[in-house]
């Protein structure tokens, strides 16, 4: 029975994202026209089931006259970039340093822990947009923002996760089986503790694309006629009363993404623990 | 080789505590093992029984070095492994093997079996290759009892008695001399423990294994160990070979942690008798609101402290003036000199709710007892140290008693028992106090008071500044009496000197006598 | 003497599928103990679970009645079902340290049945559990009304447990192996309270236990289990004899005892677990 | 005791604050690029820049200048907004009942949805009540403040328009407050009119920030209830008869509530992080809204005074969740 369920998430999540990522990869392919071209004559064109729509632009164009799906399309290469680089480099840091705080504990513990309070006592989005205002905006700083300040998210868990598993008998019995500090840590504790990190890489990974959304929106993201879905937003933003799809695809877009991950990190979460597997 | 296999020397483990830490200060230290010695002889195996916080578990971890030890000393196969750091110790790893009380969280649940058992089969270099370690782990999986086939499955496919012997074959599979087995049958079902009991059994006759055997359930361990050890708060209250500790058990607690065993046959009354002691019912000092007299200084203040690491609720420190401040919310001062029934009366009232009496308050003059100028000292001595300590019983009986029972404990000497010609008087007013007190304790007996008369040898203290070595520290002796509290000795020979005395008495009380006359 | 319960050809089954007790039948009387022994899987929770109405989710009651004092407990609207429960039926848990609620002091756990089912005022219900402390032989009563589980040791939990079970006189009390959590010296004054109180108030107890100890020391009756079947049931005289059932006779050479050295511990032969399982494999076949 | 908590809470929130404005300090100035530049206003000549970099301290090392902010901050002044020409301590004081309002209102919401929904799927176990309630969880769990405002925009602004999607109160109803706290006030004195336009003005920011934060404690609240629920002691209740609404309420809510709570209070923080952003979406005038400003800018002082000022609240919160630990969990009250 759990078999069926972890099998559909996994399928339906998996699915959307491996849709999303080949969208991105053959955006050039995919869209029907280029992004940046403008055309004042198409401004706020409705999409194809409003009367006045132009088949050519099935989603309507923007208050510049440009093509929205194509801009969709293109915008998915930075989300998912972000997405993925973000992502696994917040794992590698958060982890590297909850392992640590949680299994050497003492002073290490102590500082790290610390450190970690100061940096959630920011309110996240602030700093992200402090630190992309100050490192300058374009794809590197975005991500740099991402990994600076999400990092706390792993460590918390990860430390904590550490620091049940080291109460675990097992890890005496590593001990008295004569296996290493560091042995015991990665080839036993890790392991255990890898399936949580892997879920919470793909919230992190949602999360990433809603920063990028966000910093995009307060126009601090890519440069700002390469298009992105949170840019995107903006600019619907400022049309809604006149053309609301604008703003409303990148949403819907924004929101598959951020469902797939979601629903992905479920997934993983039940096919990950042997005890739930069987 | 010769010698035994384990030798522990006076070990001590304290860890900090937690639950008391104060802002800014490191947490207290508790001591968990206490003194702790024993020797384990080659192919024998040693049960240690004793209930929740004995230290039992803490023993077992100390000994495999699971913890560091604060003092003492730990000699396996000759080698003194006490403060060996990881590295060292793996040498000694693969000849000192560990088996878990809980299957389930001791064995990693993202191993299968197989990986588990050749763990230290590798880690610890018994082979080198994988193969080899794993071939290695079919063999000690078969030997347990389960089977190599099982070498492929994980943790969590198997049942609880399953898991225990894959517990067994990790730790049998390096060819160890010494288990450690703590507490591995606890969870079982009766017959699934007597199959695990059985192949240990077998294995430690096969394989000339040692084992030390922990567990709370006496009839458990008398299956497997040649000799038991019982513990009590961190220490050995008894030991000796199993049949004799069973069958003739010498101290109070151990008789009553056997009287405590239902065994499976028809025994009519049994569960109204209670253990027939000749000494007296334990107390546990926590939660209790206990009153001691003389704090000012000596072993009363060293008692205060005592108490509250114990666990006291409440400690009612009384002193002569009242004066006295401490830094624990627990301690109330009290103005109470034992020679004015109406600070007496008083305090019987301001401390209502008392229900251990410590009186320890006392004097001493250093007198002889007719080579001195006047009567006045012997009047002195025998007005505090012997009406004190009556009035306050007579004051405080009703009040523990309205508070549904506990403790009075006097301080008497192990001067009560023999004259010390030197200061004669003094041991004419101890002696005075201990017989009064067996006299309370009878009284008391149906009341639920237990009686205790402490008679320590001489003490380190500004009192006892003329007299000779040697003498035991106060914090030592507090120690001593709490313990003896808590085990129900009701006559509690506290320090070596009061030991050596007590134990010279029986054997040859003239002898004592002179001795102790010769000091004048 | 009448039977206070009456249980007849119980039958408790997984909702899945899979008998866990098979047409279980066992009465206790008043002022009697009544020991339900068996090993892990024997389905001695089970029928004391039912008996409560509280057996878990994923498990039914699939056959036979439940008679309690006339009613068949199996068919009472669930309404006066509670109604009997607390007040007819009480049950002593297995761990003194989670039966305790830790967030609430001991009078509020004392007296909210006596409050809110036999509508007592807030000082009736107080005296009263002052009263039931008292006699489950706690010193410091009054005090330990206002304190909070975790302020007492196991063994005082215990007793408040053994009290609230007590508090509205019922006359049947399941108690789970009330002492498998405690200490062995503990464990005894536990017993001993269990039977006074018991003989006091002429209750009858369902004692449940996978410990033959226990059950020789407190227990006048005897359902011995394996695999939701019974295997044997009588007087305490009896099944302690060497007349006993092949099954009862091997879990006591089974059990480890302190005054016997270890040769005389023998597992229980496999091939009596065998013709137990057997025979419940026959059940099923015959009631699918 | 709880002072002595009380106590050692504040004492460990010195060094968190401490460390929160060195983090501001340095990385404002140590990043590349000249402050200085970054404050001035377009075509400020090189007199003005020294001018400026005196009035400011910043002819000193990072360290000197840190040493007179902190100074300075210590006695209460942290300085003059750039952008805005005023002082940073009372420009954060006027918007900072706003954010508060804004908070407590969606943290209240978020509290009585999240309860109502664990609560409500604990009693219905196993049938369709609870299959929903995880259903409808799952989705909000997923959904991130920034899409929520944006889609109640769309939805309650613009394609159904019933709600206004900018501001805090209709500038047309011409009502003078006392204080900033104008939710509170208007209650206070009873202007019900006033407060109806109020929660209108508020109802859409502090949805989004509350569903995420429901979503959670949902999710954990019934995780812990439905542990809770199977303890002995609910057990001892069920055969004392009780029903097993008042169980839940009597018996498991506040045990379970302790794990809830800890998430809360993490949680809160990004709460009222979310504000920064859904303020500026709804251009609701809170210190999330000027934050956005001051960032971009380059308003350093505003920027100090502000970050220092959630900080606060996030410091206060935890230790409003440690002091509601002893509240539910009596074990750590001795």
């Amino acid at each position: 029975m759990t078999g069926a369920r972890l099998n559909w998430r996994i399928a339906v999540g998996g699915g959307a994202l491996l849709a999303l990522a080949v969208i991105a990869i053959l955006a050039p392919v995919l869209a029907p026209v280029d992004p940046l071209e403008q055309d004042l004559f198409l401004e706020l064109l409705p999409p194809w089931w409003q009367a006045d729509a132009d088949p050519t632009r099935a989603l309507g164009a923007d208050s510049l006259g440009r093509d929205v799906l194509s801009r969709l399309i293109h915008a998915a290469r930075p989300a998912l970039t972000v997405a993925v680089v973000a992502g696994v480099l917040t794992m590698l840091l958060g982890t590297a340093l909850g392992l640590l705080a949680g299994y050497m504990g003492g002073m290490v513990d102590v500082l790290i822990s610390r450190l970690v309070d100061i940096w959630t006592s920011f309110p996240p989005v602030l700093l992200a947009i402090m630190l992309v205002a100050l490192i300058g905006t374009g794809l590197h700083s975005v991500i740099i923002a991402i990994v600076l300040i999400d990092w706390t998210r792993f460590c918390r868990v990860v430390r904590s996760e550490t620091l049940a598993q080291t109460q675990m008998e097992y890890i005496d019995a590593a001990v008295i089986g004569g296996l290493k500090r560091g042995v015991i840590l990665f080839r036993e504790v890790l392991p255990n503790v890898l399936p949580l990190v892997i879920v919470l890489l793909t919230l992190e990974m949602s999360i990433a694309i809603i920063v990028e959304a966000i910093l995009s929106f307060v126009g601090l993201s890519v440069s700002s006629d390469s298009p992105t879905w949170g840019g995107m937003i903006a600019e619907g933003r400022q049309v809604i009363h006149q053309a609301w799809w604008v703003m409303a695809f990148p949403m819907g877009l924004i929101l598959i993404a951020v469902l797939a991950l979601n629903l992905l990190g479920d997934g993983l979460k039940t096919a990950l623990d042997p005890v739930l597997r069987r | 080789m010769t010698g035994p296999l384990l030798q522990v020397r006076d070990l001590t483990l304290s860890l900090p505590d937690r639950s008391r830490g104060k802002l800014f200060a490191k947490p207290p230290m508790t001591d968990i093992l206490r003194g702790i010695s024993l020797d384990l002889p080659r192919g024998e195996s040693l049960g240690i029984v004793g209930e929740s916080g004995s230290g039992k578990t803490s023993l077992g971890r100390t000994l495999v070095r699971l913890y560091q030890p604060t003092s003492g000393q730990i000699l396996f196969d000759g080698a003194d492994i006490t403060t060996l750091d990881e590295g060292a110790m793996r040498t000694h790893r693969k000849h000192m093997q560990m088996i878990f009380q809980d299957p389930q969280s001791s064995l990693n649940p993202r191993r299968r079996v197989g990986e588990i058992v050749a763990q230290p089969v590798l880690a610890l270099g018994v082979e080198r290759d994988r193969r080899a370690a794993l071939k290695r782990a079919d063999l000690a999986l078969d030997r347990a009892g389960l089977g190599h086939a099982f070498a492929r499955r994980y943790p969590h496919e198997l049942s609880g008695g399953q898991r225990q012997r894959v517990g067994i074959a990790r730790a049998i599979a390096t060819e160890p001399r010494l288990i450690v087995a703590d507490e591995i049958v606890s969870g079982l079902d009766v017959s699934t423990q007597a199959q695990i009991l059985a192949l240990l059994n077998d294995l430690k006759q096969d394989m000339g294994l040692s084992l030390i055997f922990i567990s709370h359930d006496l009839s458990v361990v008398r299956v497997l160990a040649d000799r038991v050890m019982v513990m009590l708060g961190g220490r050995v209250v008894e030991e000796g070979t199993s049949a004799d500790v069973f069958q003739g058990p010498r101290h109070a607690y151990t008789r009553q942690l056997i009287d405590a065993v239902p065994l499976p046959v028809i025994e009519p009354g049994w569960l109204d008798t209670k253990p027939a002691t000749e000494g007296t019912r334990m107390v546990d000092i926590k939660g209790q609101t206990v009153l001691v007299t003389g704090t000012s200084r000596g072993i009363g203040r060293v008692f205060v402290d005592a108490l509250l690491a114990a666990g006291a609720a409440r400690v009612y420190a009384a002193t002569r003036d009242g004066s006295g401040s401490h830094s624990d919310a627990r301690v109330v001062a009290v103005k109470l000199d034992v020679t004015n029934s109406a600070d007496i009366s008083t305090a019987a009232q301001t401390c209502a709710d008392t229900t251990v009496l410590i009186n320890n308050a006392g004097i001493n003059f250093n007198s002889k007892l007719l080579e001195t100028d006047q009567v006045d000292a012997a009047a002195a001595e025998i007005t505090t140290n012997y009406l004190g300590t009556l009035n306050m019983c007579r004051a405080f009986a009703p009040v523990i008693e309205g508070n549904g029972g506990g403790a009075i404990v006097n301080m008497a000497s192990i001067l009560a028992r023999v004259n010390l010609p030197l200061m004669g008087s003094l041991c004419a007013s101890k002696a005075a106090v201990y017989s009064m007190t067996q006299g309370i304790r009878a009284e008391l007996a149906s009341k639920g008071i237990a009686v205790f008369a402490v008679l320590p040898g001489a003490v380190d203290t500004d009192m006892t500044k003329d007299f000779p070595p040697p003498k035991a520290a106060p914090a030592d002796i507090v120690a001593e009496v709490l313990a003896g509290i808590q085990a129900g000795e009701a006559d509690i020979y506290a320090g070596d000197m009061a030991k050596g005395v007590s134990g010279g008495l029986a054997a040859d009380r003239p002898a004592v006598i002179a001795e102790m006359a010769g000091y004048v | 003497m009448s039977a206070i319960l009456d249980i007849r050809d119980l039958r408790v089954t997984l909702r899945r599928g899979g008998h866990l007790v098979r047409d279980v039948s066992l009465s206790v009387n008043a002022g009697e103990v009544h020991g339900l022994v068996g090993e892990s899987g024997a389905g001695k929770t089970m029928i004391a679970r039912a008996v409560l109405g509280i057996l878990p989710d994923a498990v039914k009651v699939s056959g036979g009645k439940i008679g309690f004092r006339g009613d068949d407990l199996l068919q009472l609207a669930p309404k006066r079902f509670r109604a009997l429960l607390g007040r007819e039926i009480a049950l002593i848990p297995q761990d003194p340290l989670t039966g305790l609620n830790p967030a609430r002091r001991i009078s509020a756990q004392m007296t909210d049945m006596l409050r809110h089912h036999l509508g007592q005022s807030r000082q009736e219900a107080r005296a009263n559990a002052l009263r039931l402390l008292q006699e489950v032989q706690i010193r410091d009563a009054g005090q330990v009304l206002d304190r909070y589980p975790h302020e007492l040791s196991g063994g005082m939990r215990q007793r408040v447990l053994i009290a609230i079970a007590f508090s509205a006189e019922p006359s049947l009390i399941v108690a789970d192996e009330p002492t498998t959590a405690l200490d062995v010296t503990v464990q005894k004054q536990i017993l001993r309270l269990i039977r006074q109180m018991q003989e006091r108030h002429g209750t009858a107890v369902l004692f449940v236990t996978h410990d033959l100890g226990v059950v020789a020391k407190v227990c006048h009756q005897v359902t011995v289990l394996h695999t939701g079947q019974v295997v044997e049931q009588g007087g305490i005289a009896e099944i302690m004899s060497t007349g006993a059932a092949p099954f009862t006779r091997a879990l006591m050479g089974a059990t480890p005892r302190y005054d016997q050295p270890a040769d005389a511990l023998h597992p229980v032969p496999a091939h009596i677990h065998r013709e137990l399982l057997a025979a419940a494999r026959r059940f099923d076949e015959a009631n699918p | 005791m709880s002072g002595h908590l009380l106590l050692r809470r504040l004492v460990q929130a010195v060094p968190t604050l401490f460390g929160v404005s060195v983090v501001v300090f340095v990385l404002v100035r140590v990043v590349p690029g000249n402050p200085i530049a970054m404050m001035l206003p377009p075509g400020a000549t090189l007199e003005d820049m020294e001018r400026l970099r005196q009035a400011y301290g910043l002819d000193g090392s990072i360290v000197e200048q840190y040493v007179i902010w902190l100074g300075q901050a210590l006695q209460g002044s942290f300085g003059t907004s750039i952008s805005l020409r005023q002082d940073v301590l009372e420009l954060v004081l006027g918007r900072l009942p706003a954010t508060l309002e804004l908070a407590v209102f969606a943290t209240a919401m978020a509290i009585a949805v999240g309860v109502l929904a664990a609560t409500t799927g604990v009693l219905f176990r196993g049938r369709w009540p609870e299959t929903v309630i995880d259903a409808v969880n799952g989705f909000t769990l997923a959904v991130p403040d920034f899409i929520w405002a944006l889609a109640l925009i769309l939805v309650f602004g613009v394609l159904l328009p019933v709600l206004p999607i900018s501001g805090r109160v209709d500038p047309r109803l011409g009502t003078e407050f006392a204080t900033g706290f104008y939710l509170t006030e208007a209650l206070v004195s009873a202007r019900f009119t006033v407060v109806g336009d109020l929660l209108a003005h508020m109802i859409m920011p502090a949805i989004a920030l509350a569903l995420p934060l429901a979503a959670i404690i949902t999710r954990v609240l019934k995780n812990s209830l439905a542990e809770a629920m199977v303890q002995d002691y609910v057990m001892i209740a069920r055969v004392k008869g009780f029903s097993r609404w008042r169980i839940i309420w009597v018996e498991a809510l506040r045990n379970a509530s302790i794990p809830a709570l800890t998430l809360t209070g993490v949680q809160f923080t990004f709460l009222v992080g979310g504000t920064v952003l859904v303020e500026k979406i709804f251009s609701y005038p809170g210190i999330g809204n000027m934050a956005i400003d001051a960032v971009i800018n380059r308003d350093l002082p505003l920027i100090q005074g502000l970050i220092l000022s959630f900080a606060v609240i996030f410091i206060v919160v935890n230790l409003l969740v440690d002091l509601s630990y002893g509240w539910l969990n009596p074990r750590l009250r001795s």
